[in-house]
């Protein structure tokens, strides 16, 4: 029928990013598959196609394109730092709400109050905290498990990661705080995103004697490095960012001790979440059976699309779902948790200027043996929202 | 246009060109129906001048056309009883006919030992070895040159060629030009080898030749190309008395010789088409 | 100065290189015969690494005997692939059947992913132990297994290259394919002979680099990660190829150290062989053990 | 005819190549307007004196001088630009190109015009002096009888016509000294004939000082001015045809034994 | 002689100067002149999905018609270009940011930035040939992407840097509708020079260089300078195409110019025909709409519902990658010269039609 607004998915699952994208990516499309079936938008049938770009930009920005002036798409569920990064003018100028999963800090300073922001992304958001603050988060986790561990003179810190946008992100921003926090801070140490023989790396590490280490890469990087400084007997406690930190990556490690990671949302195995009820919901969309185990990508996925879904039904009510109405959708609400999800997503907060969804971040510490894996929640972070912190 | 047939007096030629015509590129019409036969045991030589189509002809018969996006468009091509046009030249190798190829073509990156077992690939018998020796036999120059043949002398590789032909010891060679970039003594010697091992061994041959007077001498039966067809053929005593033949391939003819010095302008080129 | 770190990262540098000259030797082994440059290498690796995987794994193979397996389906692999796709491309420009490759190599990289899925994958413990002591230093058991593999096939290809029949077709085609005919080498036979043996080799390489690094599709980069090795070496030079794989190992690792050390750059381990490697190509064009063409007109 | 310097003169050239010696203390020089044959086995060391003299090689010892400049240490795009074209034994032609940029080639160092002006075609100088030169080179092709291949494809042309453009390249080059080796390989009489034609002329006409290398002793007894003999490196002999011919160790070295002479004659006829 | 079949029968020139045409009959230069302005309908006819689409040929095209120059008309083989193409969207950013000079000037000034920087990854050419030199190249590609995540001052560092959008007479060109006759222009202009080049002076050295150097340079042509030249050359072009691939999207980050693209570059030459113009031009095409035709074909599935649950869409997903590599494959096995050279044949054979050979 003719109540419908187009939603476009770029989604990575055959590129580089595809074993992570899958799981992030389902997650939207079960969400928005879930929406529609369940009255959409109050009604209005969220038109939605998703798209394997396979992490190449150009095909990303065709396919932007293509929603655009054929589908007069009103918002866009997007993936990594690539197509976000390459999208943000074009978005901005044609005032296209995106959710993306890319955490970078930089997105989330839309006027560029900042003066480190180098453009201002005023049409980008995320659910979820930036990858700065999910490494201040942790650091503050270390500093205090370094004293409760009883840990003598400053504690090691290291940025482990490639050289490239997504690792190093958080890069100065973590070390900034870090110092802060009296830890002595080595230089980062670079290490391939693709798979490799990193010994090297890790006898440096080792020699470094770092107690913390970032890690900034994802999937089978992080594997291999841990691996080889397993071998080595380089062994710090590691600090995953969000994407090398799930159940999948600690089970390929095999064994590994004190493998610490964030999430912004609930366990699948997560006992008594009121929210986790309408999770298992959407995961029957693509998986009928209900059996197949969720990551925490996948269910930050359905956020994401949730947000976008609420703000979608704000501007319903407030002028009709365009663009525009979407972003002022999402500055509508404070301590937002979309409906049905309680105890899944986390609070979080837009504004106009601060596009910092949320600053808590739940810090979990996993290990494996021989393939088993256990993970057990450290702590809860809540960080403050400081003006210096803003975009970076 | 010649008819070939008949003129020869022996049963079964062992090899047979019946009206080819040949297009490179899927364009360029080169050859326009040429024939010709060569008898089991004799040797035939291919005159013509420059663009003819003599290096074409010998490609068509040796396959090697392929791998110049050459293609036989008609006729046929019969060696030993069976069909081998556009046939794979490695196939048509192992059938037991060899061609040297125009302007040397030796494996540069090689030393000439390598180069002559190269040639001796098809065969199987050990015999190999004294056959290295023999080729050093007719050519002791080359004996010397252990580096690389890419770096012998133009003549040199012209040896090695030739010489690389005879270690696979084929039932029929095609030469083509093999006097070329040779010093005359030279010249005189591998027309030498060419009958001896056509009388010894009973190979059989076509040759290509710009020395028409050699070619001739040594050859049973001749055939004259212009433009892409076959305009004259007969036995070798024919040719050689032939006006004609003796204006533009041998010289003197009916006026005596004149001096290359005093050829002023073009004499007025006949031709038989 | 610290003089033990050194002396670990140079003998890992050592271990691993030999690693990287096998997986140079495949390219060397397509390119002495055929003059090609195989780009889709990466994907022969991850393939065999697969391959082998999914034997061990899935089938429970007890592991010589998956290993034994991958290397014949590697062969055929490589012969049926040189049926199929680089047959047709015989006598035609050298850089087409290159894009070939290429074209390969994206095939492959979505067809593993495909197949095999996306995420990392680990070999079941192989050895009894997963790293052995080397002079103060953890390897891992499967380099050394690498290690002496290597050494062997180095000194069968030597010799094959050098004396065999076949190996001597083999370099005559690659000098000039209608010559090649004309002689009778079947190029055909040459071309599938070439890349059975090469991936033959890249399943051993493959497997190695499994039991290290466990199996990814990201495994495949180590492919264009050689090229510096092929190049130092010499790019039709079999020992070249081991040779420049160890140079380049040692030249990372003590990078690292230098990197690690003093510098702190960051990055140096990956990019130093490639400033090292024009250095050196400037002194010796054609790398350390590589024949010069022939300049004579 | 000593009486004017020379224009080539080559002061005892040693070229040695690991154990191989190609030339032995070789000097002779050329005077401006000759037609100068070198002859000798295969092997002698004909093709290194030229690849000496063009500069692809650099003599072992001994120094070659052009017009009086010792052009020893020069590169061979300097020598070209002094005024020496040569073609080859072995074909070298741009086997891509067609037969007219084949020639055009040649030009290269006479045009002016460079990749800012020629690719502001219209709008620079270029045009109008690629068209000049091009009318050049249509005189060259018309000379040598070779336009109905103008537009063919070098590397598609029959051995001999191919040839015969590379003289025309080495032509475009419009040098004062111009090298042959062995131009008239692979050819039948009637074509030497014409090539012999195009050779005295370029001696003649357009004024060139040749020095040629063939095996061809018809040709060269009838059109050299002076012969130089090799063998094995080394100069064997040197002077006017008739001399050089009456030279036993030359017939023996080159020609074979005297009883051979006649039939000898007899190809030449 | 058979020669004489491959003169073209139908045309006949009588100056020089129509033989030395870029287009070398009549009708195909007003053919080229309509297509294009025909291309310059294109926004007036078709929707921004197709804009965009040809927004990205002509960057793609410009930067692959320098490859061209390099890898087809000297026989340079380079893996570095993306590199370069990279080099050219910062420079062309940071000048502008910098020093305030409008971006239609600071893209050929980035090109010529670019070209500088060729040229110094060029020198090892003074000495290195074939293969070997590729890999050189490849240390290039390296090389500079380490740079860009490096050069905070320079790229931005990891954050990557905003570049303005092109402004002409004061009036800023945002949306696609008017950046595509940019980028019309820049096309048509580079192309022009570069048929110009290929048939003055310094292109036929080139090719000379390409098909037999040694006699080239005892034809008067210093290799040294022309294979530094052709490097620098291609990388302006690089330079340009990456400029406007910056200015388009208003933001260059560090990853995207990678070995891939690179890669992708040498495709576009080899499947488009390496030493044609016009090829590059029509490889660029094939390469640009190979995902694009797959992706439709993917979405055409979509109709059926049962192409619709997960499960087959991430199939097709992938059956649409493996289609990109095979399409490259089969297209190569049926065209291993390159589309320039079928193109070619069809014109011999129309021009011999109708007797054929
Ligand atoms: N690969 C090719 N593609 C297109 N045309 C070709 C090709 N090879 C030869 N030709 C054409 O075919 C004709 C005959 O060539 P061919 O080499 O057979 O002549 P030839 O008789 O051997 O002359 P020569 O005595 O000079 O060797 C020539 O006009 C040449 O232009
Ligand atoms: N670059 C080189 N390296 C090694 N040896 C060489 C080189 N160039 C020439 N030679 C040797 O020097 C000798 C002379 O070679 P050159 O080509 O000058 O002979 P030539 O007189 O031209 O003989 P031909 O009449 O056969 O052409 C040959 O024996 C050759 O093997
Ligand atoms: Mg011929
Ligand atoms: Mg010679």
């Amino acid at each position: 029928d003719d109540d419908m607004v187009f939603v476009g998915h770029l989604m990575d699952i055959t590129g580089p990013t595809g074993f992570i994208g899958k799981f992030y990516a389902d997650g939207v499309r079960d969400a928005l598959m879930y929406i529609n079936t369940h009255g959409g938008i109050n009604g209005t049938i969220l038109d939605s196609e998703s798209i394997d770009y396979a992490y190449k930009v150009p095909q990303a920005i065709a396919n932007y394109k293509k929603w655009r002036s054929r589908n007069e798409m009103v918002a866009m569920q997007g993936w990594g730092t690539g197509d976000t990064e390459a999208l943000i003018s074009f978005v901005a100028r044609d005032k296209v709400p995106v959710y993306s999963a890319s955490y970078s800090g930089h997105l989330t300073d839309p006027t560029a109050k900042n003066p480190k922001t180098a453009k201002p992304a005023p049409y980008n958001f995320f659910y979820g905290a930036s990858y700065s603050d999910a490494c201040r988060a942790m650091v503050q986790w270390a500093a205090e498990d370094w004293k409760a561990s009883g840990g003598s003179g400053k504690p090691i810190f290291s940025h482990i990661g490639d050289n490239h946008p997504y690792p190093n992100a958080p890069k100065e921003a973590c070390a900034e705080y870090a110092t802060e926090l009296g830890f002595e801070v080595t230089s980062p140490v670079v290490v391939s995103m693709k798979p490799g023989d990193f010994k090297a790396q890790c006898l440096t590490i080792k020699e470094a004697g770092t107690n913390y280490g970032y890690l900034g890469n994802l999937g089978p990087s992080v594997v291999s490095l841990v691996k080889s400084c397993d071998t080595v007997g380089a062994t710090p406690k590691w600090l995953a960012n969000i994407w090398a930190g799930d159940v999948e990556t600690l089970k390929t490690i095999g064994d590994v001790q004190n493998y610490v990671f964030p999430a912004m949302t609930s366990f699948w195995t997560d006992e008594g979440v009121p929210g986790m009820a309408l999770v298992r919901e959407i995961s029957k969309m693509s998986d009928s059976s209900g059996e197949e185990f969720r990551t925490h990508h996948y269910i930050r996925g359905i956020c994401s699309a949730y947000y976008m879904k609420e703000a979608m039904e704000w501007a319903k009510e407030n002028g009709g779902i365009t663009g525009e109405n979407i972003k002022a959708g999402m500055y509508a609400r404070e301590n937002w948790v979309p409906k049905g999800l309680e105890g899944v997503c986390m609070e979080a907060t837009w504004t106009a200027e601060d596009h910092r969804g949320i600053n808590t971040v739940n810090i979990y510490n996993g290990s494996a043996k021989g393939g088993e894996v256990t993970v057990t929640k450290a702590a809860t972070v809540t960080l403050p929202r400081r003006e210096d912190w803003l975009g970076y | 246009m010649a008819e070939p047939a008949g003129k020869i007096e022996t049963a079964e030629p062992l090899l047979s060109v019946n009206n080819i015509e040949v297009v490179y590129d899927e364009v360029i019409l080169v050859l326009r129906g040429v024939s010709l036969e060569v008898p089991q045991g004799k040797i035939v030589t291919l005159l013509g001048p420059n663009g003819a189509g003599k290096s074409t002809t010998l490609k068509a018969i040796s396959g090697l056309l392929k791998t110049e996006d050459g293609k036989v468009t008609r006729g046929d091509i019969n060696f030993m009883g069976q069909q081998i046009a556009n046939g794979n030249p490695e196939d048509i190798v192992r059938s037991g006919l060899f061609q040297v190829m125009e302007g040397r073509r030796i494996i540069e990156d090689m030393t000439c030992v390598e180069n002559l077992r190269l040639g001796a690939y098809t065969r199987k018998d050990k015999g190999v070895k004294d056959d290295i020796d023999m080729v050093f036999e007719y050519f002791p120059r080359l004996r010397e040159r252990t580096g690389l043949a890419g770096y012998l002398s133009g003549g040199e590789q012209q040896m090695l060629a030739i010489g690389r032909s005879l270690m696979a010891r084929p039932k029929m060679i095609l030469l083509d030009e093999p006097s070329m970039g040779l010093s005359p003594l030279l010249v005189k010697e591998v027309f030498g080898i060419i009958e001896k091992i056509n009388r010894d061994q009973g190979i059989t041959m076509l040759i290509v030749e710009q020395n028409a007077n050699f070619a001739l001498k040594v050859a049973d039966y001749g055939y004259i190309m212009e433009s892409g067809k076959v305009v004259l053929d007969g036995t070798s005593d024919e040719l050689l008395n032939n006006e004609d033949v003796k204006e533009f391939y041998l010289g003197g003819g009916s006026e005596e010789r004149k001096s290359f010095k005093n050829i002023k302008s073009y004499k007025r080129r006949k031709r038989w088409l | 100065m610290n003089f033990e770190l050194l002396f670990q990262l140079l003998l890992n540098g050592l271990i691993v290189g030999t690693l990287y000259g096998v997986v140079a030797m495949c390219f060397v082994l397509i390119y002495k015969s055929t003059q090609i440059v195989n780009f889709a290498q990466g994907e022969f690796l991850l393939i065999g690494a697969w391959v082998c995987y999914a034997f061990l794994v899935e089938m429970h193979m007890p592991f010589w005997l998956g290993f034994i397996f991958t290397l014949l389906f590697m062969m055929a692999f490589g012969v049926v692939l040189q049926m199929i796709v680089l047959r047709p491309m015989i006598g035609e420009p050298i850089i087409s059947v290159i894009m070939v490759t290429i074209g390969l190599s994206i095939f492959f990289q979505a067809a593993t992913k495909w197949i095999f899925g996306a995420t990392t994958a680990t070999y079941p413990q192989v050895f009894e132990t997963r790293s052995v002591n080397l002079l103060g230093m953890q390897i891992e058991t499967a380099y050394i297994m690498s290690f002496v593999i290597s050494l062997f096939i180095m000194a069968g290809f030597y010799w094959f290259f050098k004396y065999s029949k076949l190996g001597l077709a083999m370099r005559a085609t690659a000098f000039d394919q209608q010559v090649a005919q004309s002689l009778g080498i079947s190029v055909k036979t040459v071309f599938a002979m070439s890349w059975a043996i090469s991936a033959l080799v890249s399943g051993v390489a493959g497997i190695v680099i499994g039991m290290v690094n466990g199996v990814s599709s990201g495994l495949s980069v180590i492919g264009i990660k050689v090229f510096p090795a092929v190049i130092l070496g010499g790019l039709d030079s079999i020992v070249g190829a081991i040779v420049g794989g160890v140079i380049i190992g040692l030249l990372e690792n003590s990078a690292e150290f230098v990197d690690g050390q003093y510098l702190h750059w960051g990055n140096l381990f990956s990019i130093a062989p490639f400033y090292v490697l024009i250095i050196i190509l400037c002194i010796k064009p054609y790398g350390l053990f590589g024949t010069k063409d022939i300049e004579r007109i | 005819m000593t009486s004017q310097d020379p224009i080539l003169q080559i002061s005892d050239v040693s070229l040695v190549f690991g154990g191989v010696r190609a030339l032995s203390d070789v000097s002779f020089s050329v005077q401006p307007g000759e037609l100068f044959s070198i002859i000798g086995p295969n092997g002698a060391g004909k093709t290194s004196m030229l690849n000496c003299i063009s500069g692809r090689y650099q003599p072992t010892m001994g120094s070659v001088s052009f017009k009086g400049q010792n052009v020893t240490g020069l590169k061979p795009n300097a020598r070209a630009e002094l005024g020496i074209g040569r073609t080859f034994q072995n074909l070298a032609l741009f086997g891509h190109m067609n037969v007219l940029d084949n020639i055009m080639v040649g030009r290269h160092h006479l045009l002016k015009n460079n990749f800012l002006t020629g690719s502001l075609y219209w709008f620079s100088c270029a045009q109008k002096e690629e068209l000049e030169h091009r009318r050049f080179c249509e005189d060259v092709i018309d000379f040598l009888e070779i336009s109905h291949i103008r537009k063919a494809t070098a590397g598609t042309l029959s051995y001999g016509l191919r040839k015969r453009v590379e003289l025309a390249r080495a032509v475009a080059l419009r040098p004062d000294l111009i090298l042959l080796d062995e131009p008239m390989a692979g050819m039948n009489l009637e074509e030497k004939e014409d090539m012999a034609r195009f050779i005295i002329d370029l001696n003649e006409e357009w004024g060139m000082t040749v020095v040629m290398i063939e095996h061809d002793m018809g040709v060269v007894m009838d059109i050299s001015s002076r012969v130089m003999v090799l063998d094995f490196g080394r100069k064997i002999a040197e002077g006017l045809p008739e001399e050089v011919m009456a030279n036993a160790h030359v017939r023996k070295a080159y020609l074979g034994e005297e009883d051979d002479v006649t039939d000898e004659d007899e190809q030449v006829a | 002689m058979a020669g004489f079949s491959m003169r073209p029968c139908g045309d006949f020139r009588t100056t020089y100067r129509q033989d030395t045409r870029i287009f070398d009959t009549t009708f195909v230069r007003y053919a080229a002149v309509c297509g294009v302005i025909a291309t310059g309908l294109i926004p007036f006819v078709l929707d921004g999905y197709y804009v965009n689409l040809f927004i990205q040929i002509s960057y793609f095209a410009i930067a692959a018609l320098g490859l061209n120059i390099l890898v087809g008309f000297t026989g340079q083989i380079s893996l570095g270009h993306a590199a370069f193409f990279g080099f050219g969207a910062f420079a062309s950013a940071w000048i502008n940011n910098h020093t305030g000079i409008p971006v239609l000037l600071s893209i050929p000034l980035a090109g010529l930035m670019t070209a500088a920087v060729g040229l110094l990854f060029g020198l090892p050419a003074a000495r290195i040939k074939g293969l070997y030199l590729a890999i050189a190249t490849l240390a290039a590609q390296f090389i500079l992407e380490d740079f860009f995540a490096r050069a905070n001052w320079f790229t931005g560092g990891s954050s990557g840097a905003a570049a303005n959008p092109v402004n002409v007479f004061g009036y800023e060109v945002f949306d696609d509708f008017s950046f595509f006759y940019v980028c019309l222009f820049f096309l048509v202009v580079m192309f022009l020079l570069g048929s110009n080049l290929m048939r003055t002076r310094d292109g036929r050295a080139f090719v000379a260089v390409r098909d037999h150097y040694l006699s080239a340079e005892i034809m008067g042509i210093n290799l040294t300078k022309y294979r530094l030249m052709s490097f620098a050359i291609s990388s302006f072009y690089a330079g340009v195409g990456g400029a406007i691939y910056g200015h388009y999207l208003g933001f260059v980050s560090a990853e995207g110019f990678t070995i891939l693209l690179s890669i992708q570059f040498l495709g576009m030459i080899i499947i488009g025909g390496l030493g044609s113009v016009k090829g590059t031009l029509m490889g660029t095409v094939f390469m640009v709409m190979l995902p694009e035709v797959m992706e439709s074909g993917v979405s055409m599935m979509s109709v059926f519902d049962w192409a619709n649950s997960t499960a087959v869409t991430d199939g097709l997903a992938y059956i649409k990658e493996m289609a990109i590599g095979l399409a490259i494959i089969l297209f190569l096995i049926f065209e291993p010269d390159g589309l320039a050279h079928r193109w070619k044949q069809i014109r011999a054979y129309w021009k011999l039609y109708p007797f054929s050979y």
